[in-house]
């Protein structure tokens, strides 16, 4: 019930499948309340609706005197306040941790278990007004934030495009969703000149939904609940265009190009040293898939979840 | 000989005094400008938020969904910063004043802290956030709990504090220290017994106005870092917190993701605005009230 | 009155003695009388500690800063790209977002703030003044964070009715809102500029036969222009130093552009945006962070230097 | 003393009609039945006075007895305070200045006045002087700069500051002040000059200079003193009004209420009995 | 006049030594050669004056010549001026006040002072009597009840405020206040009292009130009085000083200086031919 205007079409089917997944999980309802500490959890603003729903519903449901506070530094950040001694419990982020950030742990001295929580399709949003890029290929796509892409007007693209200069705009390089952009679709080559870098999501949503002229490109969440104000671009990886939705933005599915997952990374020390913070790992490997879809994400296979319950369970 | 022309300057009398009429119209609009976008700010804010203020908003928890969220942390955080400063800002406030006003001879030193007092005044509030980040978050380690975010507002707004006491230490009438001198007390009796209860009105004056000014900051605390999400209240000084300007904050960032946080967001300026205005009022009323004339 | 030497005479109670009594037990007296002006020096001193600690803190890391980004190019580049793959630290962009914001927020403020001044000290009624001033201290009082979400949901999509090519974020919106801000403080400082220009002043220029316009135009604000400048320049400084309206409502874009349409960032915003990221330390994203943070502050120490020598040494003899 | 002219006595307690004086001199503020009040502090109480041109007309009495609050009535200055109200009627040259439609600001340019302290405006002595013609919409530098000397020599203040003209005016001592005060009024070309004290705030030596200059001035304009000093009054005046908590007392040439007052009070405050 | 005593001419121009008072009165203060300078200004200059037991000291002079502040160099209030610099010599009781050494905490307990305007401090009319015993450290409930009454009896206002000792001091009237000081002043008991125009802001009521008082009280305590008007002092006190531009013109029983004044100033004083 978080949505904006799109309550009826996601939030509903959604609760419909959190309700399905309850009956198969036990241990959701039973509020034992018999942990208390902190837990702290930084890293991906992607991510942070996700884990900000699972934080608050293990608070509510599961223990009430565990503290997890969730902030959103953006996933590099995060890993910088994770990667130290005494750092951050969890670290959510929306590109696989590096090997150097690897390191950084091997020398403050602790282990880290990476777990998949989600996936998370790479969403490029457009104005509502803007009816000729509702649909554009992947190379169109690249073509438009690749420094050397010869774009700078949409009709560079297609010639019967606007005569008008495109506004390509994205997430910071704190960010997580910028570093996937720029590693794995952009193959590490630099984005255009000019290309508007925010911090804030909110900053790129505004932006798009005033500007005609404008592309962005975030998670799929946060275009889920703005659809009233943006519109996303159909990608055409070959197969035809492909909207991004829960069910195109799959592992396996059509939509899987632009398809990323999205990790939280457990310091396993503090896991072991502190019952709450392993409690909390628990608990959102056994509920995740349950949230996923109301925040914009589509779960993960069962299996692949059930995987990480029973390492986590060998840590007791 | 005439130079003076008398036709002229009645004729040209018209034209002055029409100036001078619609000069008095332009600026009593620019005065009412302030005052219709005060009223305008206020309507909005209102008028978005005050549908959601309930007694759950009030004493509920944080939430992401916007339906239960409520901003009784970010109220108890505000009370438990204001437990820091207030102590903290009125100690070292007041003896700063005292300093200046009964002890410091009118030399280098005194002149050196009331420089600096004045300069501290108009150092952005960031500077401070970075200068709470590095002493009091890092270096002294007590991470960005209250005490961290307190202290760095304390200095923040030592300067109020400093100035406002001084200036009632020095509306305490000087016949008042005589008499008291006079009966062979002693400096520090003269000051504890007599100066600082004459004073005290508008200490407090001062020290609420300062509050107030606390309660309102943000940018200080977004450098020493106040967690996006914090659901448990917090119980003591060395606790993790979330204010309610921060909570405006992170609301106004995030109603693009869930449209309605705009409206909490509202809801939360209109309790901080009442806040702030009780406060204030709070401080005419000690102004008005306990204002002793000699 | 006979009563009274009798009353003293047949008295128990001999102050005199019980004083002298006392005195060997005032040690406690004498003692704080000793201690308390050092204990109150050592107070006082915090405040001097805090610019000492502000200077160092920033000063110590920004000499680290500029041993890996020489002086020159940070104060000379226009590309402000910290976070990337091969980062640049050139301050411009931020510097002319700074300036560009406050700019328009003195646009704003110096005229408004100067004919309310002119409006409370010379036009209005005793009564009225009481009822206005403490109105419009009320406009100070607001929280930043309160102008900034006012700016952004507010102000901008105004502005963006009258002029088509505004960006949502942008640093028009939030100058005007800083310069609404300022209005009382440079209201509130000119207002005591020009009322402390004496009456006779004013008697002399009315018994000319001269229009409260004139009076004001030509005497009252010349005599008064020191602490008039004076609170323009402390506007300024204000508006430099301000850090959430901006940075709610334009956006974190290191645009090194002239054109008020677009979003910008200015020094505060850039603080509050790498550290919001939480920049690790060590690295040069995070010393950039004091470097940005010195030049702010010399910037606004600058301005109120400035502020206090306008209104010291031009201050008029009357 | 230099009292030469005789006129028949001027003053009508009953506020009867006022009779005309004689040598040709005109009426120029003629004051009945005027009452003033600051708030509910009757400050002056059925004044009625006739003032002639070209003549010095003093007017003493002790402290508070609402002296400047009278002549501050003559160019409606006294209004600025807002608690005042008015009853009665003054005429100048013939119309009701109390008049809501008679315009302040030409009353102020035909009746200039001179303050108790100095009150140059922090402008150069030239600014000071020209403040008046600008203000009125004389522009022309050469003009300005004719009507400032005029000024400044009918102040006879000329020689003294011919070579620093552009000099700041606080540079001037206090008596040099009060004359460049006198020649920034005489530059609009007044008809009546009002003096509150005008020497009270000055040196004997500088006094005496403004004394003289009194004199010079009466051929060719009206003027009102209030003075303290009853030396003064009897030195450079031809008429002089005695008030008395509110109420002109006596009236007259000035020779004869100093020589022979008719009222026992202004005896006694002539020689010093009290005040 | 209430002068009775007699005793030998106190003043000693050329700093000689001071003959002894007959009738067994004691000096409480020696003066000698104390010059005062307020930075460069010379405030007092060469005074030597012997200040008697149990007598009304009055101190009379036109207004700057430095009554007040050669009273506050009796209890050294005058050093809480931070340019103050004093030469010369005081002795109270025989021990020299203005060494460094004597605490001036202590000489205060023993010289109380009453100053031009009333200043109660803005507590109950029981607390400021209060005040002095219990920053010596009296705190006994029954003891203080006592000193209370005691001291307001003695300044004769206990009738008038017996009924509500612990109402807010400023509640009282001009006269009532200062008699209120009074009682302040008597209840550490001091052995002199310096009053500096105790009555100058007073009714003529009050004053006279405040005066009986004086007479009273100098049964018990040696008395130093500043006052402007001749008619107070000629009344109430045993000797008089004539101060003049910092300097003791005169100073001798107080009717051989209304009657028969040595120096011509002095007598242009009394007279009222000048101040
Ligand atoms: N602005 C004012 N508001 C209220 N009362 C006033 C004001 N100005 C003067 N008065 C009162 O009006 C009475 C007359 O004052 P006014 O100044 O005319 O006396 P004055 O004869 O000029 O005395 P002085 O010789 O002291 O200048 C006095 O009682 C004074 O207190
Ligand atoms: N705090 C001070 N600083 C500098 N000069 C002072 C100070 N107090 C008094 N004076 C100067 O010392 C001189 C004597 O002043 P004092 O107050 O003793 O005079 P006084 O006889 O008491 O006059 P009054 O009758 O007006 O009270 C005066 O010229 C005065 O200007
Ligand atoms: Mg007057
Ligand atoms: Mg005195
Ligand atoms: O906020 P991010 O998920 O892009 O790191």
């Amino acid at each position: 019930a978080c949505g904006s205007g799109n309550e009826e079409t996601t939030t509903e089917s959604n609760e419909q499948t959190a309700s399905e997944q309850t009956e198969g999980n036990e241990t959701t309802e039973e509020a034992t309340a018999d942990l208390e500490g902190s837990v702290v959890v930084d890293g991906s603003g992607t991510v942070y609706p996700l884990m900000s729903v699972v934080a608050e519903e293990y608070m509510y449901t599961e223990q009430e005197n565990v503290s997890v506070e969730v902030s959103r530094a953006g996933t590099s950040a995060g890993f910088g306040r994770f990667l130290v001694e005494d750092g951050t419990d969890f670290n959510n982020a929306s590109r696989q941790i590096k090997d150097e950030e690897l390191a950084e742990a091997d020398a403050a001295g602790f282990e880290v278990m990476e777990m998949k929580v989600a996936l998370d399709g790479l969403t490029f949003v457009i104005n509502k007004e803007n009816d000729w890029a509702t649909e554009l290929t992947k190379e169109e796509l690249i073509s438009i934030f690749h420094h050397d892409g010869g774009v700078e007007k949409w009709s560079d693209i297609r010639p019967e495009f606007p005569d008008e200069e495109i506004h390509a705009m994205g997430p910071n390089e704190n960010h997580g969703t910028y570093e996937f952009f720029y590693e794995a679709i952009l193959e590490k080559e630099d984005l255009v000149d000019g290309v508007n870098l925010q911090q804030e999501y909110s900053t790129l949503v505004n932006l798009v939904s005033e500007d005609v002229n404008g592309i962005a490109f975030f998670g799929f969440g946060y275009y889920v609940n703005n659809q009233d104000k943006l519109q996303a671009v159909n990608v055409d990886f070959g197969d035809g265009p492909i909207e991004p939705s829960l069910d195109t933005i799959g592992e396996e599915a059509e939509y899987a190009p632009f398809t990323r997952p999205v990790f939280t990374y457990l310091n396993v020390d503090k896991a072991k040293a502190n019952p709450q913070v392993l409690d909390f790992a628990l608990f959102t490997a056994n509920n995740v898939n349950e949230f996923a879809g109301q925040t914009g994400f589509a779960p993960l296979p069962d299996e692949e979840v059930q995987a990480y319950v029973e390492v986590l369970e060998g840590l007791k | 000989m005439k130079y003076v022309d008398t036709a002229l300057v009645q004729k040209k009398m018209n034209g002055r005094l029409l100036l001078n009429t619609f000069a008095k119209t332009v600026f009593l609009l620019s005065t009412l400008f302030g005052l219709v976008v005060l009223a305008v700010l206020i309507y909005r804010v209102v008028s978005d938020g005050i549908g959601w203020i309930n007694l759950d908003f009030l004493t509920g928890k944080l939430s992401t969904n916007a339906d239960r969220a409520g901003i009784m942390g970010a109220i108890l955080g505000t009370l438990w910063l204001m437990a820091v400063v207030a102590p903290v800002t009125m100690f070292l406030g007041v003896g700063t004043a005292i300093y200046l006003e009964c002890y410091a001879k009118k030399g280098r030193i005194h002149s050196i802290i009331q420089t600096n007092i004045s300069n501290l005044a108009g150092v952005p509030s960031i500077v401070f956030g970075i200068l709470g980040l590095t002493i009091f978050v890092r270096a002294m380690d007590f991470g960005n709990v209250i005490l961290a975010g307190g202290l760095t507002m304390s200095l923040l707004v030592l300067p109020i504090v400093v100035v406002a006491s001084q200036e009632a230490i020095r509306a305490v009438p000087a016949h008042l220290s005589e008499a008291s001198f006079g009966m062979g007390a002693t400096k520090w009796q003269t000051i504890k017994n007599i100066i600082l209860p004459a004073a005290l009105p508008g200490i407090l004056t001062g020290a609420i106005l300062s509050l107030s000014r606390a309660i309102g900051e943000t940018a200080p605390l977004v450098v020493i870092g106040i967690p996006a999400l914090l659901i448990p209240f917090p119980g003591g000084i060395m606790d993790r917190f979330t204010i309610l300007p921060m909570q405006i904050y992170y609301w106004t960032l995030d109603s693009s993701l869930v449209a309605e946080y705009a409206n909490l967001a509202a809801a939360t300026i209109v309790v901080l605005l009442v806040v702030l205005f009780l406060l204030n009022s709070i401080a005419i009323v000690i102004r008005n009230k306990f204002q002793q004339r000699y | 009155m006979e009563a009274n030497s009798a009353l003293k005479k047949g008295n128990a109670v001999n102050v005199r003695e019980m004083i002298e009594e006392k005195k060997s037990k005032r040690s406690i007296t004498n003692v704080l009388e000793k201690i308390m002006p050092r204990v109150l020096l050592m107070i006082a001193t915090i405040s001097v500690l805090t610019t000492v600690g502000i200077i160092f803190t920033l000063l110590s890391e920004t000499v680290e800063f500029f041993s890996r980004i020489p002086f020159v190019d940070f104060f000379t580049g226009t590309v402000l790209r910290p976070l990337s793959q091969n980062p640049e630290f050139g301050v411009l962009p931020l510097l002319t977002g700074t300036i560009i914001s406050s700019v328009i927020a003195m646009f704003v403020a110096v005229p408004i703030g100067l004919m309310t001044a002119i409006y409370l000290s010379e036009y209005a009624s005793d009564k009225v003044r009481r009822l206005l001033k403490p109105m419009l201290e009320i406009l100070a009082g607001i929280p930043t964070i309160v102008y900034g979400f006012f700016a952004f949901t507010f102000v901008t999509p105004i502005l963006r009715e009258f002029i088509p090519g505004l960006q949502a974020t942008n640093i028009l919106s939030p100058g005007i809102v800083m310069g609404i801000m300022i209005i009382p403080m440079v209201a509130s400082l000119s207002e005591d500029a020009m009322s402390s220009v004496p009456n006779s002043m004013r008697e002399g220029a009315l018994a000319l036969g001269s229009t409260k316009l004139e009076v004001t135009r030509k005497v009252i604000m010349p005599a008064a222009m020191s602490g008039i400048i004076a609170s323009f320049v402390l506007g300024i400084s204000r508006a430099i130093g301000e850090t959430m309206i901006v940075t709610i409502a334009s956006g974190s874009s290191k645009n090194f552009t002239f054109d008020i349409t677009q979003s910008m960032q200015t020094m505060t915003a850039y603080i509050v945006e790498v550290s919001s990221g939480d920049a690790p330390s060590g690295s040069t994203i995070y010393y950039s962070l004091y470097a940005v943070a010195m030049t702010l502050f010399v910037f606004t120490f600058l301005m109120n230097l400035l502020a206090r020598y306008i209104s010291r040494k031009f201050r008029e003899e009357y | 003393m230099a009292l030469s002219q005789k006129a028949n006595v001027a003053y009508s307690p009953k506020g009867g009609p006022v009779e005309t004086a004689v040598l040709d001199k005109k009426v120029v503020y003629d004051t009945k039945d005027l009452n003033l009040w600051y708030g509910k502090d009757h400050a002056l109480k059925n004044i009625n006075l006739a003032i002639y041109e070209k003549e010095v007309t003093a007017i003493i009495g002790p402290s508070g007895c609402g002296k400047s609050t009278y002549i501050k009535t003559l160019n409606r200055m006294v209004q600025l305070v807002p608690t005042v109200r008015i009853s009665g009627e003054i005429s100048y040259r013939g119309k009701s200045i109390l008049d809501k439609s008679y315009q302040v600001e030409e009353l102020r340019t035909r009746v200039g006045m001179v303050f108790q302290k100095p009150n140059p405006f922090p402008k150069s002595i030239y600014d000071n002087v020209a403040y008046g013609p600008r203000i009125h919409g004389i522009k022309n530098k050469k003009i300005l700069d004719q009507i400032v000397e005029k000024s400044l020599r009918g102040a006879a203040i000329w020689d003294e500051v011919k070579e620093r003209l552009h000099e700041n005016a606080y540079g001037l001592s206090g008596g040099q002040q009060q004359r460049l005060c006198i020649a920034r009024c005489l530059a609009i070309e007044p008809d009546v000059i009002l003096m509150d004290e005008p020497t009270s705030a000055l040196d004997p030596k500088s006094t005496l200079k403004v004394e003289e200059l009194i004199q010079e001035l009466k051929k060719d304009y009206s003027i009102i003193i209030v003075t303290h000093n009853m030396q003064q009054a009897a030195r450079i005046s031809d008429k002089t009004a005695f008030f008395l908590n509110g109420e002109v007392v006596e009236y007259d040439q000035t020779d004869v209420i100093f020589s022979n007052p008719s009222d026992k009070r202004t005896e006694d405050y002539i020689t010093g009995r009290f005040g």
